[in-house]
């Protein structure tokens, strides 16, 4: 069933397609942007000129079919913009994150050998002059915003509009340059090379087709039948995946209007302004949204505390059913309408959901309590799975069939296999070519007969016909004993708890389970003011017993849910610590989508990982770390190792698919 | 003596942050505005005794001196807010009568407070509003019915507002009722109020007293692009003699209402007298 | 800085002839206005006897306002309170002396009820709200005191004597004509600006009030808490409107409308100055003399009763010229 | 909790600076205008039209006009009941010698006629400030009354002092002054008058004329020093202040009461309307309004309590015992919020914008 009218398939670039939304809705929004106070607004036919001015001017000042493009900056429509001027020259667009050190910057525009950079502020001009040294092939710098480089004289800086009043200069000697520079583009040309900020080692740059990207966005706009009255919030970084594909690539796709935020900081205060139909975010943001709101109503009076608890739970009992069509006694169903009037509208309109059609998360596993959380009060929030390779969708949950502990069947027209040892592959329309000028890593994640591998472990649920993601393949482990060891799946459930905020969990050939903890510095430190317990730091708060004792109760009770899963009750975590400090991106810790490295967690904290197994109920641990300005220095502490009880495994029961 | 250790930390100061500073020396000729053997006295208490000096079109001048120098109330004799009882002033060519301060912030005078004089009841944006009040022009007639020309004219205005606030860096508050705001905030909403006037001379009175070094800092940014940005000439009275060192261009220092030394930074450093005055010696 | 003496023993003489020579001159002209030197004094005197008591209800306003920055409009009301009080409690019975004590002691205590229940609440409120708080305080009085002791005009009698006298009978044909009550009522409230200025020079608390006048932070070195220097200051301008409102109302009866002549006080307010009790005093005795002036010379060129704005537009037009009042100084606005 | 405002996003200068620019409440107030201007016509009594809703409405007027000069401006006038008297008379004097001129058209001239009389007494402000300046605007009070009062000329030489309304009709049959003008066209007439003035009214608050009232009300100095002459802007504030509470004055004495002596704007009306700026909320257009209701309601409902509890007291204790209440409860509201009901219904409506948050 398709309601969503798709551009004709002949369109085979992004270029093209933005000509076509010219055409069929060339007065209706494409981008908004909220600057100088105000929601500002380009149409299709705004968007066309500036992206045709702006690849003429790139033209002129001499970019070449094919040459790479590094674009570095937030959410900008102009930086967006670039990169449909790159495409529609034949070029190359190689988003970059704006926050990542100078090192991993410049050892991603040296490898794309970018000739051309699009950045956003003064800020990124300056690291990429300090880069340039190290960039043999960097030549030109344009800058979106001129703001503080009145005085850089270099020659090879550009302002934007500066480059675009060239293009247009350009175009009138070379009146149908961009319209024959368009129609020169191929689906087989490469569309954007995504660098991944991978678990390990160096990024990849992970290639992908202008059909395939398209193809692969036609796919999930039939799926959830997006059309160009939609709207979104670009307000994850440019460079990921997610972005490019959800905002950009759907949105030339279907035709939808793309707002971007006024800046980082303001972002809640954009979602709750636009409302957007469609939105993703990682459980990271759904898990913390939902701390802030029991933080918050924590606060609030007693009568609309209970009223507020009364409805939350007439949700858990009937919202969900409620969402998904299935049956309901009518008393409740008008029970959940007051409700939806009263708190779930409320609420919704307060988070900034009250338009959300769709919205989607990804990335890691998902609480069932709080996926559940949020289905109930009728946000429509489904699980996909997917990979940069894949240019992000593998499988996602249709309207109607949700499950909190899987991530749906394939999409149409994706494959997926599943290998001896448990690992996922996959063969779908977007996925990449390969990655960029590495053979051999590209050779290692291609079966021979085409399909992706995606090192994730999982299988199908035999009940729904899902897809179940357990655990990075190489992070399944074995306990000493032999049982199963799925630190990722404890790590969650723990992470569910308010005060957890990160958790690492060790056991693969250990002869039990033990974990580090790292404690939600707004939850604790809201609950130590409430109790008006004293602290100077984040390291004093991790230390203080009553934490101790609130998040050893928290391990307890998650060992006991372990123990009802006869399979996975080896991995109760017998001993855990509380770090002094939090895991952090700048030191390696965790990469820049706040993923856990493990590898790296395990060499830092060698120490203390042993003194979780030596049976000391203390251990002293000093850890290198590195600040905001880049400077380093050591962080030194005595550490509390404390026992938890675990559980007698219980016979298996028969479990519940849509529990 | 409060100043004395201020006046001492300059000259660590210096080497240590080269962030804001004004490396190179610049050349102004054109003079903006010169003031001519001022005398002020309140009732018998002299304020001002005889003193004179230039501002030039483009530069950044500063005013130090101890407290009760007079630092503020030749800021009050520029914008026409005290008469002096002797002296003459010259503005852009034109020696000037008595004049009320509007008449001074018509010809292109704006100006800040050492103690924050902002509207409290108002927002951020309709403070910076304020400073466009100059401008504009549709009567009340037409305010009264509001769509037409005079909300066209508003939204002009609210345009050019918005780019100081985005400037300034203030998005964030700009609704913000002003009471509200810290004071730093409070200091850099006043100046985008000033700058909402589109002054040629702008007096800074204390710009960045009671900041912390990040707020400063930040100050010191903004008062150099505005000088770089809006080629407005600035003249400001700072106790911190590190920013003012570093920012200013010429520097002039008042002591008892005297005028005691002038000329660039350095040289005013090293001046005998400035260094007796700040020091105390023979006081 | 220091007031000069000179102006003070200069001016006002060299005003009052030159009205009267002024007078002489539109009489002479025109023959509807009836001027001699000796009536013209006899209105002068009997103004400026008027003006006294003007000064008295003046005198209650500055009191609060010099010591917490409050413009009392319930004054009025308070006098009349008090009067009315006075009246009931002589009803009873008592002698007048000891009414007199007793509705002193009710005065202190409704000042100390003041205190509690409306200041204390609006402490750090804007003047405005203070200043309407008086005027919910103003309704609550004049009806609470009505009320108690009913809203019939009383007569209220302490043996002052009302005959009028003539003075001056060889240098005036026939005379000045001078009302005795007034002249007692004058003295009296000389009397209580005495005691008044011996209780705010020589007394702890009375220097107390003078610092707190200046500055709220001072008041507080001093170690008197603020809520205990209001009460006091409210009980002092109680009991100045306990004598107000004994002898207003003794000349003209008790009733309701004795609440209306804090209406006449505020010209003098503004022009002796909020803060000055000699202002309060001079102020009562110009607007008190020029009002009768006006009403007996003028009302034939610009109609009767007069009386009710003329005194606000003489203190406006004196504003207009000084600002800061007959005893203010010069105000040096700083930024 | 009724809030909805996500994907109400501004998308230029002109929605953001709209009067609501919160849909929700663009319904809201679009709801009770057609519920007072189709509903309320045909439900109400006379005695609610005659006694509470044409009261209302012409003290809200008068409020408005107070709360711009004061609220705004920071001005405060003791002369609003001379104010309104001027209203009431230059209508009258106009309407006599013009009755062929529509009589909206008088309202507006008195109004005009009333705003120049506060330009003249509006003149000490630009020296004298505060309080000072509260008494000063008395002498405008008592001044006018006496005019009123002494000469019969503004009477037309009515021996009473007293001034009736003529029949005056708005348009064809539609009178709203005299005995032929029914309750409902007077009520429907104020109402539609009022929602233009105070449309206006905060037209004006919203433009450069209101930022430089306020500027002189929240530091006058530094509004000097920003470039806005302080004459201007005062002398400006008392105009269209006066022009207010002028034609308040004439809706009074021709809508309300049919027939008024210059005694009925006493010094007592000036503070009413000051108590329903200050209880209503200074600054606030919406507080005029509520200002007006509770103090328009207050003395009904106090009048009425006795009865409606079964006591019988006598009529002058019950007058005595309404001062006392009034008084005090004054008092107790300036103590629970100094703000104003403004100020409490803005802080409810941010309470049900956050909902179910506390803040």
């Amino acid at each position: 069933m398709s309601t969503t009218n798709l551009p004709p398939e002949s369109l085979d670039t992004f270029p093209k397609l933005l000509a076509h939304h010219v055409e069929v809705r060339g007065d209706r929004p494409a981008m908004r942007e909220k600057d100088y106070g105000i929601w500002q607004t380009s149409t299709w036919k705004e968007v066309a000129a500036e992206v045709r001015d702006f690849a003429c001017g790139l033209a002129a000042l001499g970019l070449q079919r094919g040459e790479r493009v590094a674009i570095v900056g937030d959410n900008r429509p102009r930086l967006y913009w670039a990169m449909t001027a790159a495409q529609a020259l034949g070029c190359v667009p190689v988003p970059l994150y704006q926050d990542s050190v100078a090192e991993e910057m410049a050892f991603v525009l040296d490898h794309a050998e970018a000739r051309f950079a699009v950045v956003e502020d003064q800020e990124q001009v300056d690291k990429l002059l300090d880069l340039k040294e190290r960039c043999r092939t960097l030549e030109t710098i344009i800058y979106d915003d001129p703001r503080g480089l009145r005085n850089y004289d270099q020659p090879f800086l550009h302002d934007y509009e500066a480059v675009q009043k060239e293009g247009q200069t350009f175009l009138k000697s070379h009146p149908d340059f961009y319209e024959q520079a368009v129609a020169a583009g191929r689906g087989s040309d490469i569309s954007v090379i995504l660098y991944t900020s991978g678990t390990t080692g160096r990024s990849k740059g992970v290639v992908l087709t202008a059909a395939g990207c398209i193809n692969a966005a036609r796919d999930t706009v039939a799926f959830d039948h997006l059309n160009d009255r939609d709207q979104v919030l670009a307000y994850l970084p440019p460079a990921w995946v997610g972005d490019h594909y959800l905002n950009y690539a759907q949105g030339l796709v279907a035709g939808f209007c793309m707002a971007c935020p006024e800046s980082a900081d303001t972002v809640e205060q954009d979602l709750r302004e636009i409302g957007p139909t469609f939105y993703f975010a990682p459980p990271r943001v759904f898990e913390n949204l939902l701390t802030r709101v029991m933080i918050r109503m924590e606060d609030a009076g007693r009568m609309k505390r209970a009223l507020f608890h009364h409805f939350i739970a007439l949700a858990k009992r009937h919202g969900e059913k409620i969402l998904n069509g299935e049956k309901v006694p009518l008393p409740a169903r008008l029970h959940y309408a007051l409700g939806e009037l009263l708190i779930y509208g409320p609420l919704k309109n307060v988070l900034g959901f009250s338009n959300i059609r769709v919205a989607y998360t990804a990335g890691e596993a998902i609480g069932p309590d709080l996926f559940s959380f949020y289905r109930s009060i009728g946000l429509n929030l489904k699980q996909l799975y997917g990979q940069t390779e894949a240019f992000l969708y593998v499988t996602a949950q249709p309207d109607g069939a949700i499950f909190a502990d899987t991530v749906g069947p394939a999409i149409p027209n994706v494959d997926i296999r599943i290998e001896e040892g448990g690992e996922v592959l996959f063969k779908s329309p977007g996925q990449f070519q390969g990655y960029y000028k590495d053979d051999e890593n590209t050779a290692e994640a291609l079966t021979p007969d085409g399909y992706v591998r995606t090192g994730d472990a999982g299988f199908f649920d035999e009940a729904t016909g899902h897809l179940k993601i357990i655990d990075r393949a190489k992070d399944v482990g074995r306990m000493q004993d032999g049982s199963l060891f799925a630190p990722k799946y404890v790590e969650n459930k723990l992470k569910f708890f308010p005060f957890i905020k990160e958790a690492v969990v060790f056991g693969h050939e250990r002869p039990f389970a033990t974990a580090f903890i790292n404690i939600d510095m707004e939850a604790v430190g809201n609950w130590a003011e409430r109790n008006s317990i004293q602290y100077g730091s984040y390291q004093e708060l991790a230390a203080l017993p009553q934490i101790y004792a609130v998040i050893g109760e928290n391990v307890e009770q998650v060992n006991r849910d372990l123990a009802q899963d006869s399979k996975l009750a080896g991995s109760q975590v017998r001993r855990f610590l509380v770090l002094h400090k939090e895991l952090d991106a700048d030191d390696g810790e965790l990469t820049r989508t706040r993923k856990v490295r493990r590898r790296i967690v395990n060499e830092r904290y060698a120490e203390l990982i042993a003194a979780l197994y030596d049976g000391r109920t203390e251990v002293h641990a000093s850890v290198e770390v590195t600040f905001e300005d880049g400077r380093k220095g050591r962080l030194d502490g005595d550490l509390t190792i404390a026992d938890v009880e675990t559980f007698p495994p219980v016979q298996p029961a028969i479990r519940q698919a849509a529990e | 003596m409060s100043a004395v250790a201020t006046a001492a930390a300059p000259n660590q100061n210096q080497q240590e942050d080269g962030g804001v500073t004004q490396n190179t020396a610049r050349v102004f000729d054109e003079v903006l505005l010169e003031v001519k053997d001022i005398s002020l006295a309140f009732g018998g208490v002299k304020a001002l005794t005889n003193i004179s000096f230039d501002i030039r079109k483009g530069e950044i001048r500063a005013i130090i001196g101890p407290n009760g120098a007079g630092k503020t109330s030749m800021l009050n004799v520029i914008n026409g807010f005290y008469h002096p009882q002797d002296g003459t002033i010259t503005y852009k060519g034109q020696v000037r009568r008595k004049m009320r301060p509007h008449n001074a912030a018509k010809q292109g005078i704006a100006r800040t407070f050492q103690n924050v004089a902002l509207f409290k009841g108002m927002s951020t944006l309709d403070n910076i509003m304020t400073g466009r009040l100059l401008k504009m022009r549709t009567n009340m007639l037409l305010q009264a019915i509001y769509w037409g020309p005079n909300q066209r004219e508003e939204i002009r205005h609210r345009e050019y507002c918005e780019q100081i606030i985005d400037f300034l860096e203030i998005q964030a508050i700009r609704k913000t009722p002003v009471g509200r705001l810290p004071y730093g905030l409070q200091k850099r909403v006043e100046l985008a109020r000033a700058l909402a006037m589109e002054p040629e001379l702008l007096l800074l009175d204390e710009p960045m007293a009671g900041m912390n070094v990040e707020e400063k800092e930040d100050m010191c940014r903004f008062v150099l692009d505005v000088n770089e940005e809006f080629g407005t000439t600035i003249a400001l009275i700072e106790h911190d003699m590190g920013v003012v060192m570093d920012i200013s261009d010429r520097v002039v220092v008042l002591d008892y209402g005297r005028k005691l030394a002038d000329g660039p930074p350095d040289e005013v450093r090293r001046d005998e007298e400035v260094i007796r005055a700040y020091l105390g010696v023979g006081h | 800085m220091p007031m000069r003496i000179l102006p003070w023993l200069i001016i006002p003489p060299a005003a009052i002839i030159g009205l009267g020579l002024l007078l002489q001159g539109i009489s002479a002209i025109d023959s509807q206005l009836y001027f001699t030197w000796g009536y013209f004094l006899e209105v002068l005197i009997a103004g400026t006897l008027q003006g006294v008591m003007y000064s008295l209800v003046a005198l209650g306003f500055v009191l609060i306002f010099k010591a917490s920055s409050i413009f009392n409009f319930a004054q009025g009301s308070m006098v009349l309170f008090a009067a009315l009080t006075m009246v009931g409690l002589m009803g009873w019975g008592l002698h007048w002396t000891l009414a007199f004590l007793a509705t002193a002691g009710v005065m202190v205590l409704l000042a100390m009820a003041i205190e509690r229940a409306v200041l204390r609440p609006l402490v750090n409120q804007p003047h405005i709200i203070l200043f309407m708080a008086t005027i919910g305080i103003f309704y609550f009085l004049d009806g609470f005191g009505q009320t108690l002791w009913g809203s019939d005009v009383k007569q209220l009698d302490i043996g002052i004597p009302r005959t009028p006298i003539f003075i001056f009978e060889e240098t005036f044909e026939g005379g000045i004509l001078v009302n005795q009550f007034d002249v007692i009522a004058a003295l009296v409230g000389g009397a209580l600006v005495a005691i008044l200025a011996i209780f705010f020079q020589k007394t702890r608390i009375g220097r107390a009030l003078r610092a707190v006048a200046d500055d709220h932070q001072a008041a507080l070195s001093v170690g008197i808490p603020l809520k205990t220097i209001w009460a006091i200051v409210w009980s002092v301008a109680g009991i100045v409107a306990l004598v107000t409102g004994v002898m207003w109302g003794s000349k003209m009866g008790v009733q309701f409308t004795l609440a209306l002549i804090a209406l006449k006080a505020l010209p003098v307010l503004i022009l002796g100055g909020l803060t000055s009790i000699p202002g309060a005093i001079v102020g009562g005795l110009i607007i008190g003399a020029g009002e009768q002036i006006a009403e007996v010379f003028l009302s034939t060129y610009i109609g009767s009763a007069i009386q009710d704005w003329f005194a606000y537009v003489l203190a406006m037009l004196f504003l207009l010229i000084r600002p800061q009042g007959l005893f203010g100084e010069k105000i040096i606005e700083r930024v | 909790m009724f809030y909805r405002e996500a994907g109400q996003y501004k998308s230029d200068y002109a929605s953001d600076q709209a009067i609501f620019p919160i849909r929700q409440d663009r319904i809201g107030v679009l709801l009770i205008f057609l519920f007072a201007l189709l509903v309320i016509p045909f439900i109400a009594t006379n005695y609610l039209l005659n006694s509470i809703l044409v009261p209302f409405l012409v003290f809200s007027i008068a409020a408005i006009g107070l709360n711009i000069l004061t609220g705004y401006c920071g001005q405060v006038s003791l002369g609003t009941g001379g104010f309104m008297a001027c209203g009431a008379f230059f209508t009258f004097k106009l309407t006599t010698w013009m009755p062929e001129v529509n009589i909206l058209l008088i309202f507006l001239m008195a109004g005009f006629g009333t705003a120049l009389v506060g330009i003249a007494f509006g003149i000490p402000s630009l020296r004298i400030k505060g309080f000072y300046l509260a008494i000063a605007t008395l002498a405008a009070q008592f001044f006018l009354i006496w005019m009123f009062t002494q000469n019969p000329w503004w009477t037309n030489y009515n021996p009473a002092g007293v001034i009736t309304a003529p029949p005056r009709a708005l348009f064809g049959n539609f009178y709203i002054t005299g005995i032929e003008a029914t309750p409902v066209n007077k009520y429907l007439f104020l109402l539609c008058f009022t929602a233009a003035l105070a449309l206006v009214a905060k037209n004006l608050v919203r433009s450069a004329l209101g930022r430089a009232w306020m500027a002189i009300r929240d530091m006058d100095i530094a509004a000097e020093i920003i470039g806005i002459r302080p004459m201007a802007a005062k002398l400006s504030a008392f105009a269209v202040s006066s022009f207010f509470i002028g034609i308040s004055g004439a809706a009074w004495a021709f809508m309300y009461t049919a027939s008024v002596e210059a005694l009925a704007f006493e010094v007592t009306r000036s503070f009413q309307v000051l108590f329903m700026i200050i209880i209503g909320g200074l600054g606030s257009i919406l507080g005029s309004f509520l200002g007006a209701a509770f103090i328009v309601l207050l003395p009904i409902a106090l009048s009425n309590l006795p009865a409606m509890v079964g006591l019988r007291l006598p009529v002058d204790l019950i007058a005595h015992l309404e001062f006392m209440i009034f008084g005090a409860l004054i008092v107790f509201f300036l103590i629970v919020e100094p703000n104003g009901l403004a100020r409490l219904w803005q802080i409810g409506k941010e309470k049900l914008r956050r909902w179910p948050f506390p803040y």
